[in-house]
């Protein structure tokens, strides 16, 4: 099959909804210009026009009432964020009116309506550029919460968020972008709230979100000339969870490690730790762990990033310790580095 | 125009009977809900609801009451909510502040001040995205322009030229606060006018007055595209919420009121229509018409069914999962 | 010792230090009004004038942000919401700005800050009034979290708070205004940061936050009657969290449950979990399990609000569950009702 | 006048030839933090600055190097943290996009549209608190006038009578996306002429007019005591985030540079100052001067001891807990 990138894969997703459905539109800042969002919105505004792919004012909370407006009369707004420290503007919009629209017209009517937003690391981008706040969407009741890690999920669940009838934010890893993977040139959805296992194991299962997925994979390399077997499964959709998938698999391997694109504390690795300490008591061999960012403000200087954000050798580190094994020499590994695909800014 | 000087008294007339009952029955303390009462501001409501097209479209705040009843006429829905039963237009979710029928073009009320601006131009961009000559009214007090959501959405609208009047509702209180303590500028209106709006302003009780301001307001729309924002002043009657007077409270004087009283709405339309002809006998059997179905509406919300509590989750999400 | 409400407690607190400290103000929509946000700002604008006690215009990000600068150049804001949900408003500021201003000096200066928000169940609020929200401010790292339950709490916390040289998120459940207890008439602190056991026990550990700590006692005292002896541990700080003292007990008990006044799903009760679960992996005799809010939007209809909320009977049944008791006969208890302080709108 | 000349010469080269520096050594790939060049407005931020006194007290956005420079002259405080080293002024954790002093008057700079405006308004809100004649000026682009913080914060300015200058930097751009497809009105100026403050424009690339545009907006200030709202126009020379020219790009173009190029702020008060009675050898020593101070700073940067990684976590609370 044809491998294209994550971002080909959105902006196929984006494309091809667009065609198929001319109530969808897609507005946000940046997303007609030159730049198109990293190159994901790339084609769009010409081939829908400006009225379908349309630049908005700075003003965050606004235009993400005025998405649930449109959608409330037939329409399915995609509204882009760079970084999704510009949505936690709307967070008004999102808890207070956009989550409950439905409810309170007791589900005759919803709100169809995609949130994308960019997360994760840049390159210096600081404290006020880095966040991922998952937990504070997911916590809400009547909103989705998709992250995609691979190509093949990027496209099937974009396209499955803009068919959903609800409220759906939907994150995307900026590293994510260059990801490479098999995806069908045909439209298709993947299901909302369905997890994955990428990597089958039987000593430990790694529940990791976005990037997090690719350094648990590159982990797993390392410890696999070890002889230890992980296990990693992708909830790819964070609320609603995969809760079954994730406690059959760790009912298997009897240990887990969250590694979470976020702080930790309050995060959703603590409710993925809690609802499998709970499902899985018996089965548990060891406490489930947690890994994630630092717990501070992201600092820009690159060696202070990298003691902030965990990568593939964290997690050897933390599942070493998991499995009372003798650290193994990583001296030779090459991590992965941003820089391997750009320089400058993000 | 007495034809519609009489729907306009219709209105005001159910409006205002509805609101009674409320405040008659309140203290029984079956309808558990917060009311933020509508009496003082009936004219803006019926007088901009009636010059909107029924397939027009409305948005409003936690001061539901009017608003609902101008756009639906809905008794037994609206009390049905009231005393939170399955009957009511979200089966007792929604109660007084966030009543809602979109099929009926009430959009949505939203109690969080400035939410339903946003929407409401969304509403319209919609509109304007389909062709469709619907115009969007979106009602919102004096407190909402002291917000971002204000200027973002009236600058977006303006920018966008899209069909939508920004009704504001002036009763020159938040709450207890006063607009002077709110505001950097004399009128929001010399404001407005700097924006590419078409801007009105009026300081009437009179349902017909605020009807025409409305039709030209529309008028001036259509014409040149741009989306109008009105100021409309009123007086509010009682507390910022529950059914009783507060002028006891000191922020403002029971003399403002009665000045204000002194050409109530309800009472200004109805003489105005004996004027227009109404033989006294007929407005009388109207206003019984109208107080028998409010009365026959309250009974059968009391006595309907509540939703069954198994309910309580269910359409937080559409389909499921 | 003097009893008095939790209301009172805030009051004094304020009072006092206002008194103590002229860099203290407090701001936010119906401060100065004769409702007094319940009571709890009561004399402060006839006794510390119009400037240090002041109305403001609807704009709760713009506030935050003024409270903000009002802190870096030497006040001590005291900014109030009448409800959580409007505090939303302003999360921006708070996520993107506050918090990180400590660090983005490197610790060089700092914003002390207080936000006092009301929580909890009113009387028919609904979905837009009925928020907690803790968990989302608690996830973000520069944040202080505290949500006392008893009058004794309040006043000391509060005065804490005040006093700390951070941004303190400071959550008062509407239902504790009322709540009385023996208070110092003069001015103290107690510490951020520091939980207490409210009841000592053996058999199991609920921790409970705000008013659910109410409910917890009175489901002991039912429990009691029966033979079981909960332990009752208050954090108080939310963020940071008192961890070692929640260990200790469930080390003690070797059972626990969270009673979080929120939802459930990636809320505060999950951290309280997933810690519990790691931490005491060794001690636990069962899961720990959580209660919280329906994963819902609040309805505002009685019959489905009693079906939203959690209370003294849903702990007791919760308990039995994990205890494996039969269940007691609770037609004769006489569960709390709010309704015995007031009617209406609160 | 020509010795406010020289020193805002000093100003307007010392940040030109500083970021010229950046554009010198940014391939290296040592400073690695996004820039937002200030290149062309140079005259907007000396102007304003040259006209604060020392402990008035500025906030700006992302785009921090000018204010930097020329509030605090510190060069070397500067280059460490664009190299990300402790000596930085937030020793390595700010950046370039949140560089801040504020001992020195620079209380913040905040990469989030709109936020600077609402903490320069509390600011300014302390400084009347305290009776001190402190001045505040805030610095934020033509976008943060679509942001409802903008009109949040100049509406309680106004409504407090704070003493605050509100500096709009006017590149018509919010990173590509012009002024007119982001505003419903046509200028600002008359908008904020109908709140209660002190309004001013200029079209200039002279930093004396903004000298003295400035100084007659604190005189009004202090006059009737009512906030100012400068909107100043200039030309962003380089891309939205970046070192290099954008041209090419398409969404402007590069005669429009050229002709504001011709008028470079930096050269125009070169050629002032010489008029003014400066002999060319003077200034050429001066000019020396701050290069040799650049390249000093720029070398005892790179060379500079980075932040122990084991303070990531230090100073998120003060006080520990
Ligand atoms: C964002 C937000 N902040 C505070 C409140 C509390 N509140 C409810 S109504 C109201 C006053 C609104 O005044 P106005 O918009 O003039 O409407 P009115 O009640 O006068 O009709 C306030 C402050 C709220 N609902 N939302
Ligand atoms: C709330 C928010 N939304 C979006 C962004 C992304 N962003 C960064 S700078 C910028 C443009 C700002 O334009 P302007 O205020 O005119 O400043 P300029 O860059 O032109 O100096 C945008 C949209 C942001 N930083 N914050
Ligand atoms: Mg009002
Ligand atoms: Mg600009």
């Amino acid at each position: 099959m044809r491998v294209i990138t994550f971002c080909d894969a959105l902006n196929e997703a984006l494309r091809q909804e667009m065609e198929r459905d001319d109530s969808v539109f897609i507005y946000g800042i940046g997303v007609p210009d030159h730049k198109r969002i990293f190159g994901s919105t790339n084609g769009l505004l010409e081939k829908f026009g400006p009225e379908r792919c349309f630049d908005t004012p700075i003003a965050e909370d606004t235009m993400a009432g005025i998405g649930l407006g449109a959608a409330i009369n037939g329409l399915r707004p995609i509204h882009v964020h760079i970084r999704v420290d510009f949505l936690l503007l709307a967070m008004n919009q999102l808890a207070n009116v956009i989550s409950s629209y439905s409810y309170g017209t007791a589900g005759k009517h919803s709100a169809p309506m995609v949130f994308r937003a960019v997360v994760g690391r840049g390159w210096g981008q600081g404290f006020q550029h880095s966040k991922s706040m998952h937990a504070a969407f997911a916590h809400i009741p009547g909103l989705k919460v998709v992250a995609p890690t691979t190509a093949l999920d990027a496209k099937g669940l974009l396209i499955g968020a803009i068919r959903d009838d609800n409220p759906v934010v939907f994150l995307e890893h900026r590293w994510l972008y260059w990801q490479e993977g098999e995806v069908p040139a045909e439209p298709f959805t993947l299901p909302i709230g369905k997890g994955q296992i990428i990597r089958q194991g039987s000593d430990l299962t790694i529940v990791a979100t976005s990037w997090l997925n690719v350094e648990a994979l590159h982990a797993a390399k390392i410890l696999a000339r070890h002889g230890v077997n992980l296990e990693i499964v992708d909830p790819r959709t964070l609320s609603p969870l995969d809760e079954e998938l994730i406690i059959s698999s760790v009912q298997k391997t009897g240990r887990c490690l969250v590694a979470d694109n976020d702080w930790v504390f309050c995060g959703f690795g603590a409710e993925v730790a809690a609802m499998v300490s709970e499902n899985c008591f018996k089965a548990l061999k060891g406490p489930v762990r947690r890994i994630g960012f630092a717990n501070t403000p992201c600092p820009t200087a690159r060696h202070l990033e990298n003691a902030f954000f965990p990568n593939a050798a964290t997690i050897v580190r933390k599942v070493e310790e998991m499995l009372d094994l003798e650290p193994v020499d990583l001296s030779a590994e090459n991590f992965y580095s941003h820089e391997n695909r750009f320089k400058g800014p993000f | 125009m007495q034809a519609t000087n009489v729907e306009l008294y219709k209105k005001l007339y159910l409006i205002r009977r509805a609101e009674e009952k409320i405040q008659e029955h309140y203290s029984e303390d079956e309808m558990k809900t917060p009311m933020h009462m509508s009496m003082g501001e009936e004219a803006i409501v019926a007088g901009v609801c009636q010059a909107l097209a029924p397939q027009d479209q409305v948005l409003g705040t936690w001061r539901t009451h009017a608003l609902f009843l101008a756009k639906t006429g809905a008794t037994d829905v609206f009390f049905a909510e009231m005393y939170g039963k399955a009957a009511g237009c979200a089966r007792g979710r929604a109660g007084s502040m966030h009543l809602s029928w979109p099929e009926k073009g009430l959009l949505m009320c939203s109690a969080i001040v400035g939410t339903p601006l946003p929407v409401a131009t969304g509403a319209a961009l919609a509109n304007k995205y389909r062709r469709s000559d619907r115009v969007v009214a979106v009602f919102f007090g004096d407190g909402a322009v002291d917000a971002g959501a204000f200027w973002e959405s009236f600058n977006f609208a303006c920018l966008k030229k899209l069909p939508i009047l920004f009704v504001c509702e002036d009763n020159a209180f938040a709450v207890h606060t006063p607009r002077t303590d709110r505001h950097g500028f004399e009128s929001i209106c010399d404001v407005a006018r700097q924006f590419r709006s078409n801007v009105f302003e009026a300081d009437t009780t009179d349902a017909e007055e605020v009807y025409n301001l409305t039709r030209q307001a529309i008028a001036a729309m259509r014409d040149n595209g741009s989306p109008c924002f009105l100021q409309l002043h009123y007086y509010r009657y009682l507390e910022h919420v529950g059914v009783y007077e507060d002028f006891d409270a000191g922020y403002r004087s029971r003399d403002d009121f009665l000045a204000w009283r002194a050409r109530d709405p309800v009472a200004v339309q109805r003489k105005k229509i004996l004027q227009g002809g109404m033989v006294e006998s007929e407005l009388v059997q109207l206003e019984r018409e109208i107080d028998e179905q409010i009365t026959v509406s309250v009974k059968r919300a009391k006595s309907a069914e509540c939703a069954d509590p198994r309910e309580l989750c269910d359409g937080v999400y559409k389909c499921g999962l």
